[in-house]
């Protein structure tokens, strides 16, 4: 099993090695940052605000002093874990629905397309800040608010893919030998989806990762004194003159986290279409 | 820490005490340079942008209101930059036994409409705030006006419920600006302020034109302000350095750095009794258990919220709301200050050691998420676990504000400071925000209000200090400045201590030298 | 014969790289030439590389293939040492390209005018006005109808037959001294093909140019080509005079092609003795797709009338062209389709017209074999999980038990045990077939509906598939319904035969009923259009020639369907009264106004 | 015969038309209870927010009352809804205006400013997308691959804050906000909405450059395209000649789909370059909790949603002959 993966990494192309090893390496951030982080996340440890690089500070000091390393180690696994948790939720109900309705007929469709466009047409930072309004702000409600904005995306992709797929002979013949719909929908088509999905997952994130730091400019994002990277990009902004690198590094992590996912997913899909074929 | 959905301040503004000491000035003392000159154009930026925006005196809410109040309409008196109340509209204000007042209106002053004031105006306007559906935000304070009356077409006569000194800085604030007797309608404004009003729109702008019939003789100078909003910090701060507009409110401390180091640009700094403050519910527990309140008061690190958080520009506060230049702040009391083993004994004393409590946080209350990240850091270093609970700005006030044992609160500062003991800490105030109970406290307030002797009237007021300092379930860290920036070219300003902006009044004030 | 060939090819060897980055040759040591006005046919099964070679006459290898060594020599050019420019300048221009699928070879959003004509224009060789009526000129002699207007349709409002054709005048338009056919007629019905193989004989091949055609059937072969190379693997196996190939090849490989294409009659396995009730019957069905009107028949009806037998163990054929319905005749019996009237019986019984309501042994009964193994099997899933899966679906299989009975079934359809882990996607055609026969069979059916399992393969794998359900049909008594566009195959494997034409049954009878005239005018005509291999048949096929006119057609719903195609149809009858069914002596039924004295003997 | 197929698809157009308007007005109806339900869970009122802290109880009362808030809550969302029907999106609670007017003023910002960053985007998203197509696998694919996705990655108030530090205060190029206003010239109008015009740009870009190289590369192995290739015809040609009409209804539905973001996604850029629009007025109507310009709102981001992509809709008519058949 492990050869295997080992193996299949090998045949990567080098961007998705590269990917790969963006992946891996943050994933290890978001797993062990918070133990392996020089400082705790809140302490006040030196002495200036957006202070430059330095042996006790590889990354500075942020807005009040504190750790920018340490920050950076501990917050991306909110980033990490909140984005990958929507939008895995986002993709699979999406998904689930989106198989719903195509093997449901127009009965089912009809609702659940309207549906999806009333989820798509409420601008989601407006939603979201009235969600986080009625409801306090917690992770559970970012999760949820993050994947059912991207929800409807997905189904929509999902949607129009199980519906051609619905259409093949070998689901005709699985028709035709009396199988359930449930059957249908999760054994024969669900299986042959996986790639456009995946690919799918990889640009949901990117924009599940954007659409909280979008919430954290609007105080909407992870409680305090703990920050995911984009609430570290927002709560330094104001060094954005100095140039402080309490600001650039996370923007830098942002953009290394989500570039590494989707040159990641870009070469399975490759090499995985590669065999199909 | 600015966010766009909180306003400034929900608290409505009120001038500041009484016969304040100067010594407020930065050393951009426009004053000595320049002479007054008249024209020029100039864009100003406050930090409120909302529909809500209004030009009914009454109703203004937030720094963007006031400042757009004082363009359009005079008060009857106003407060110079020592927060001594000056005439304006009236000519002279009498009592005998502060119950009954006696106020005669200057004469040939006209709207600017054309109709000229008279005292029919003045009862007509300060009424209003009595009628529940104005709306006005003074309804409370306006409570206490039993009677008003013309007696002829230039005096007013006022009867109070209750004696009361304070009434010429009362009717200072804003809200008691002078409008044409049953003006309803406030699509635009009709005063007899500095400014016409050319173009009024809710949330986006507000265009100030010169008013050539303005009653004080060469005033103003400004040819033009528009005021506009910039609720984003950064933003405005760009907006300032870029030279799109003039004059910033709110600079963020950590702004300033930006600022001082632009040539073009001018920070003025100005103390006040702003703050915010941390809240421990009484009746709940453990919060309203002594001992914690004791351990957390030892807890906060304030000379690190004034570096950390404030960058310097804050005042350290003894956890009562009289600020130092307050002219009955009591400066022998011993200042509190970060003492872990004291703040370890008290919790231990508490019989709290490990417990876990959130303590609500939010942008609503100025710095108050990163002091509640201040305090849950030394909080840890005790075995005090605390957890931070942001909650958005949005709502906070009526949802989250007084409603859990420990939670945030922000104070502006109040024109005397029995009105600031009255609202916030007499035991049956709707605002005790701790909901501490202290018969001593309320003799006292009760007490010093009747005082006619000044020497006196300090030390119960100082009284009063300490048993807030030592008893109440409520911490005042730090007291926060108001930073403003201005364009070097705009000449004439000055901190007046109750609000950013000259206390919102700049636009009479200030020339352009361009 | 000219000293120096028109085109040459020499030690041609075009490679690829596989997933893993290595080059391998995917034809190589390819060596012909041939004179100018010749034609050289290029024959192989799938994979021989004949369209590959095809390509580099156009000096274009397909993506992921490169040409990799040797000389491509048209007229004074050769094209291994053009630049793109060069090549450009050549295609479309000197040498022109016939698609094998028309239908998608044109761009589905642009008008065939447009199209046809674009070849000229970017050649800059004549003004547009010029080119379309040569276009329309080209229309007509490839007796295209309303060669006027027809530039002006888009490619779906045509039929492939038409498309094929356009094709060619695409291709004509720049007057090319090189045509290259790849496999024209592969994707249409004999019926069309003897059409559009006459159109190309008169005018690509009567103009002068020069050919390459590309096939697989050495039957449409011998009635265009020259010479014939006969590829396999990427290699010639023979190359000759197309005389020399047909009658007297010398490599075995060409022997098996030839064999393939003539099927075999397999004797019908002795009749069991029967119980009463036949095993599957339908009554008076008519089905279709949209709403079921007044009339009982839906908006888009498909099938009209069908009524037949299968008895046990019997095998039964049905044909018809393209959109006859023959399809939807098993999508009905399976259920997929419910009929708008009639009934389907199986053992007697009366099935639920749709899925629903049928029982999990009724399902079973019955089992639906499709033509493109491809499509059919799904590709997410093993060999074993897909025969695995009605074996626990139907007989509650489970484990070691169900993987015994899979390593039988492999057995049974001749495939290695090796099998049973691999992915579907690494299958050859023929293996895939063979699965998709089998996952029938794990249900343990009384009926299998076969439809065009042959059609999608090669002429020898087809073959061999045919073979492997001869032998099971003789071993496990499962009746057949046998759905095929190919009569001869029909013939020679099935008890009874139905030819269906637009919906309807024209003709029913036992398989000996269609081995003599008279027919059906339709049955006739399918019949008189299957290529023999012997050059000249195409000239003397009467297949396919002119109806006699007739007069306005009446409105009644059940006229002869087959009438604006019929060579036999009487004016003043066919165009007004609907057919009735009538019997031929020879044992079989047909829709139609004439008889047996009246019908064309063979 | 070409005028005759194009009527056609005007009629196919027109039927989609007719039977879109009345799914649409359930979208819309759906949209309207949700955020009307959504809203009723928010913490206090208008009365009590546009009141403060500082009301008795007495003026609560008596603006509740005024503003019709005492009434039970479905009697509420029926009149407005009955409003809505005839064409009376009611009075916004806070402003003291007619809903309509409050709107108007600030709608048109709103469709400029998506209008223009529309106007730069999609030419330049079409650029990317079909450039990449055409290298698929080349090095200027990957390159412009990993470009778009970082573009995707950035927050959107960092581009933004970075493109006032140097337009604005460094190089003093352009303004750091965005006035609008009525009496503005358009060149100082355009340099005004120059930077969040960019901004948006840049997030919506990336998406639909993704989507165009996807059309593009499904349309570039079909047979059609080799065909072309094979009759000479030069690559550019072929890309806009034969590839484009067919692969325009995916790019015109991906376009649909990021532009339906420029309206209400634009909250931040508003707010960062203080651009009077519907998002930031939007945001305004929730904390005020003013409900008749809350719901206005929704509607129109709802409407302008489903707007475009009837437009995708009918331009994938359109463009292809078989659907202009139907």
């Amino acid at each position: 099993m492990m050869g295997n993966i080992f193996q299949r990494a090998k045949a990567l192309p080098l961007s998705g090695k590269l990917g790969l090893a963006l992946v891996i390496f943050w994933l290890a951030v978001a797993l062990f940052g918070p133990m392996l982080a020089p400082y705790p996340v809140g302490a006040f440890v030196a002495y200036d605000v957006f202070d430059g690089q330095s042996a006790k500070h590889w990354l500075g000091s942020d807005y009040l002093g504190r750790d920018v390393l340490s920050r950076l180690m501990s917050g991306a696994r909110y980033t990490v874990g909140l984005a990958a948790a929507a939008a895995l939720l986002a993709s699979t109900s999406g998904t689930a629905l989106a198989l719903t309705a195509a093997v449901g007929g127009a009965k089912v469709d009809e609702p659940l397309s309207r549906f999806m466009d009333m989820l798509i047409s409420i601008p989601s930072k407006i939603f979201s800040l009235v969600l986080v309004a009625a409801f306090g702000s917690s992770l559970g409600l970012l999760l949820l608010i993050a994947a059912f904005t991207y929800i409807p995306g997905n189904y929509r992709i999902a949607r129009a893919l199980a519906v051609n797929l619905a259409q093949m002979d070998y689901v005709q013949v699985a028709k035709a030998r009396g199988e359930r719909r449930f059957y249908i929908a999760i054994a024969e088509i669900l299986p042959n989806m996986i790639h456009p999905l995946l690919a799918d997952f990889g640009l949901r994130f990117v924009f599940i990762v954007l659409l909280l730091s979008g919430l954290s400019f609007l105080g909407l994002g992870v409680q305090p004194p703990d920050a995911d990277l984009g609430s570290l990009v927002r709560e330094n902004i104001s060094g954005l003159g100095e140039g402080a690198l309490a600001i650039i590094a996370p923007a830098v992590a942002i953009a290394t986290l989500t570039v590494g996912v989707n040159l990641l997913i870009d070469a399975i899909g490759f090499s995985g279409k590669g065999k199909g074929q | 820490m600015t966010d766009i959905l909180s306003p400034y301040s929900r608290r409505g503004l009120i001038g500041a005490g009484l016969g304040v000491g100067a010594g407020l000035l930065l050393p951009d003392s426009a004053m000595s340079a320049s002479r007054p000159r008249r024209g020029g154009r100039i864009r100003a930026a406050g930090m409120t942008a909302s529909t809500a925006d209004t030009l009914d005196p009454a109703k203004g809410a937030n720094s963007s209101d006031y400042i757009r109040h004082y363009m359009f309409y005079s008060l009857l008196t106003q407060l110079d930059r020592n927060l001594i109340p000056q005439l304006e509209l009236a000519e002279r204000i009498e009592s005998s036994d502060q119950i009954n007042w006696h106020i005669r209106l200057r004469k040939g002053i006209t709207f600017h409409d054309g109709a000229t004031l008279t005292a029919q105006d003045v009862v007509w306007t300060l009424m209003r705030h009595k009628n529940p559906a104005t709306g006005s935000k003074m309804a409370q304070i306006a409570e206490q006006f039993a009677q008003i009356r013309a007696t002829s077409k230039q005096d007013v006569f006022i009867r109070l419920t209750g004696p009361n000194a304070d009434l010429p800085a009362i009717l200072a604030q804003t809200h008691f600006g002078i409008l044409r007797e049953g003006t309803s309608d406030f699509r635009t404004a009709n005063g007899t302020g500095p400014f016409l009003c050319a173009q009024f729109r809710p949330g986006v702008r507000t265009l100030a034109r010169r008013n050539p019939n303005f009653w004080k003789p060469g005033k103003p100078y400004l040819d033009e302000i528009e005021l506009i909003s910039i609720p984003d910090e950064t933003s405005r701060v760009n907006a300032l350095l870029s030279g799109d507009v003039h004059i910033i409110l709110a600079v963020n401390p950590r702004s300033s750095k930006r600022i001082h180091a632009s040539p073009r640009h001018n920070l003025m700094v100005t103390p006040s009794g702003l703050h915010t403050n941390l809240i421990m519910r009484q009746d709940r527990l453990p919060t309203g258990n002594p001992h914690f309140v004791a351990a957390i008061k030892y807890l906060f690190d304030r000379p690190l919220i004034k570096r950390a958080l404030f960058r310097g520009y804050a005042t350290i506060a003894n956890d009562h709301p009289i600020p130092p230049f307050h002219p009955y702040y009591r400066a022998d009391l011993p200042q509190r200050g970060l003492d872990l083993d004291k703040a370890r004994w008290h919790l231990q004393r508490a019989g709290l050691k490990g417990t876990r409590l959130p303590i609500y946080a939010s942008p609503a209350a100025e710095g108050s998420v990163d002091m509640a990240s201040v305090l849950q850091e030394y909080g840890s270093r005790i075995g005090l676990n605390l957890a931070v609970n942001r909650v958005p700005a949005d709502g906070y006030w009526s949802t989250h504000w007084m409603k859990h044992p420990m939670g945030f609160g922000n104070t502006n500062p109040r024109p005397t400071a029995d009105l600031m003991f009255s609202l916030f800490y007499k035991s049956d105030a709707a605002w005790n925000e701790s909901g501490w109970k202290n018969p001593r406290f309320d003799r006292l307030l009760v007490e010093a209000r009747g005082e006619a002797n000044q020497a006196k009237r300090k030390q119960l007021y100082g009284e009063m200090q300490e048993l807030v300092r030592d008893y109440c379930g409520v911490s005042i860290p730090v007291f926060i400045n108001l930073i403003d920036a201005h364009d070097r070219r705009l000449k004439g300003m000055y901190p007046i201590a109750i609000g950013g902006m000259m206390g919102y009044q700049f636009a009479e004030h200030v020339w352009w030298e361009g | 014969m000219s000293a120096t060939p028109h085109v040459e090819v020499k030690g041609l060897t075009v490679t690829a790289r596989n997933g893993a980055g290595e080059i391998f040759p995917i034809v190589s040591d390819i060596d012909f030439a041939l004179n100018r006005g010749e034609v050289l046919a290029l024959i192989g099964e799938s994979g021989s590389g004949k369209t590959t070679i095809a390509l580099t006459l156009l000096g274009h290898a397909r993506p992921g293939a490169k040409i990799a060594e040797g000389s491509i020599r048209v007229g004074e050019c050769d094209l291994t040492k053009l630049d793109r420019g060069a090549l450009a300048q050549l295609r479309g221009n000197r040498i022109a390209y016939i698609a094998q699928s028309a239908a998608s070879a044109f761009n589905p959003s642009r008008t065939i005018m447009d199209q046809v004509v674009e070849p000229a224009l970017i050649h800059n060789l004549m003004p547009r006005a010029e080119a379309e009526s040569k276009a329309v000129d080209l229309f007509r002699a490839l007796a295209l109808p309303f060669p006027e207007t027809i530039g002006a349709r888009y490619p779906h409002q045509l039929s492939g037959g038409q498309l094929q054709r356009l094709m060619a005048a695409m291709a004509l338009i720049t007057d090319p001294e090189l045509v290259i056919l790849d496999e024209p007629t592969t994707a249409l019905d004999v019926t069309t093909q003897i059409e559009v193989l006459r159109a190309f004989k008169t005018v690509v091949l009567e103009r002068g140019a020069t050919a390459i055609y590309v096939s697989h059937d050495l039957a449409v072969v011998a009635q265009m080509a020259d010479q014939i190379v006969v590829l396999n693997q990427g290699r010639i196996r023979e190359a000759g005079a197309a005389a020399q190939i047909l009658h007297a090849p010398a490599d075995d490989y060409t022997r098996t092609l030839m064999a393939a294409a003539r099927p075999a009659v397999r004797p019908a396995p002795p009749k069991i003795a029967l119980p009463a009730a036949p095993l599957l019957e339908i009554h008076g069905m008519t089905a279709g797709y949209g709403k079921i009107g007044k009339d009982g028949r839906p908006r888009i009806p498909v099938l009209r009338d069908i009524n037949l037998t299968i008895e046990r163990g019997a095998t039964l054929g049905v044909i018809g062209e393209s959109g006859s319905g023959k399809s939807t005749i098993a999508r009905v019996i399976a259920g997929l389709l419910p009929p708008a009237s009639g009934q389907v019986l199986l053992d007697g019984e009366t099935l639920p017209p749709g899925l629903h309501g049928r029982s999990r042994d009724q399902f079973r009964r019955v089992q639906l074999v499709f033509q493109n193994a491809d499509t059919a099997l799904n590709p997410a899933h093993s060999v074993g999980r897909i025969l695995t899966r009605p074996l626990a679906f139907y007989h509650g299989l489970k484990g070691n038990a169900a993987r015994m009975r899979v390593l039988e079934l492999l057995d049974l359809i001749r495939l290695p045990a090796t099998l049973i882990d691999q992915p579907i996607g690494g299958l050859s055609g023929g293996q895939k077939q063979r699965i998709n026969l089998a996952r029938a069979l794990a249900a343990d059916p009384q009926l299998i509906l076969c439809d065009e399992v042959t059609s999608a393969l090669d002429t020898v794998v087809g073959a061999a598939i045919l073979e492997l359900m001869a032998e099971l049909r003789r071993e496990l008594g499962i009746a057949t319904m046998f759905i095929s566009h190919d009569i001869s195959t029909v013939r020679a494997i099935c008890d009874d035969i139905l030819v269906l034409y637009a919906g309807t049954m024209v003709e029913t009878g036992p398989r000996e009923a269609f081995g003599v005239a008279p027919f059906h005018p339709y049955t006739d005509l399918l019949i008189g259009s299957v290529p023999e291999m012997r050059a000249g048949w195409l000239e003397e096929s009467h297949a396919g020639i002119a109806p006699p006119p007739v007069g306005g057609q009446g409105d009644h719903p059940d006229l002869c369907r087959f009438l604006p195609r019929c060579p036999a149809r009487v004016d003043g009858l066919c165009n007004t009264t609907p057919p009735p069914r009538r019997p031929l002596s020879k044992g079989s039924q047909i829709l139609c106004h004439l008889g047996d004295e009246s019908l064309r003997p063979s | 015969m070409a005028g005759a197929s194009s009527r056609s698809g005007m009629s196919a157009a027109l039927t989609l038309i007719g039977k879109r308007f009345a799914s649409s007005l359930l979208t819309l109806l759906l949209v309207s209870m949700t955020i009307f339900v959504i809203a009723q869970l928010l913490p206090g009122d208008a009365a009590q927010e546009a009141l403060g802290q500082s009301a008795t109880p007495e003026q609560v009362a008596a603006l509740r009352h005024e503003m019709g808030l005492d009434r039970p809550a479905h009697v509420r969302y029926v009149s407005w809804l009955g409003g809505m029907l005839t064409g009376d999106p009611g009075q916004s609670m806070v402003a003291n205006m007619p809903v309509g007017e409050v709107i108007e003023e600030r709608l048109p910002n709103s469709l400029l400013l998506a209008a223009l960053a529309a106007m730069v985007a999609i030419p330049v998203a079409l650029s990317i997308g079909i450039g990449s197509a055409m290298n698929r696998g080349g090095r200027i694919d990957r390159a412009l691959n990993v470009v778009t996705l970082a573009m995707v990655a950035v927050p959107e108030f960092l581009v933004a804050t970075i493109a006032v530090l140097i337009f604005s205060v460094k190089l003093r190029w352009l303004p750091s906000i965005a006035l609008a206003s009525s009496d503005m010239e358009w060149g100082e109008y355009l340099r005004g909405v120059a930077m969040p015009v960019l901004t948006l740009c840049v997030i919506v870009i990336a998406q639909m450059a993704r989507m165009t190289r996807a059309a593009v590369i499904d349309q570039m192995d079909r047979p059609y395209v080799e065909m072309a290739v094979l009759k000479g015809v030069a690559p550019v040609r072929v890309i806009l000649r034969h590839i484009m009409p067919n692969a325009i209804a995916p790019i015109v539905n991906a376009m649909a789909l990021s532009l339906s973001y420029l309206l209400g996604g634009a909250v931040i850029v508003e707010t960062i370059f203080n651009y009077p629009g519907l998002a930031s007025l939007m945001v305004n109507a929730v904390t005020s909790r003013d409900m008749p310009l809350l719901q206005a709102c929704a509607m129109i981001f709802c409407a302008a949603y489903l707007i475009l992509m009837l437009i995708a809709d009918v331009t994938a008519i359109l463009a292809n002959p078989r659907l202009r058949a139907q």
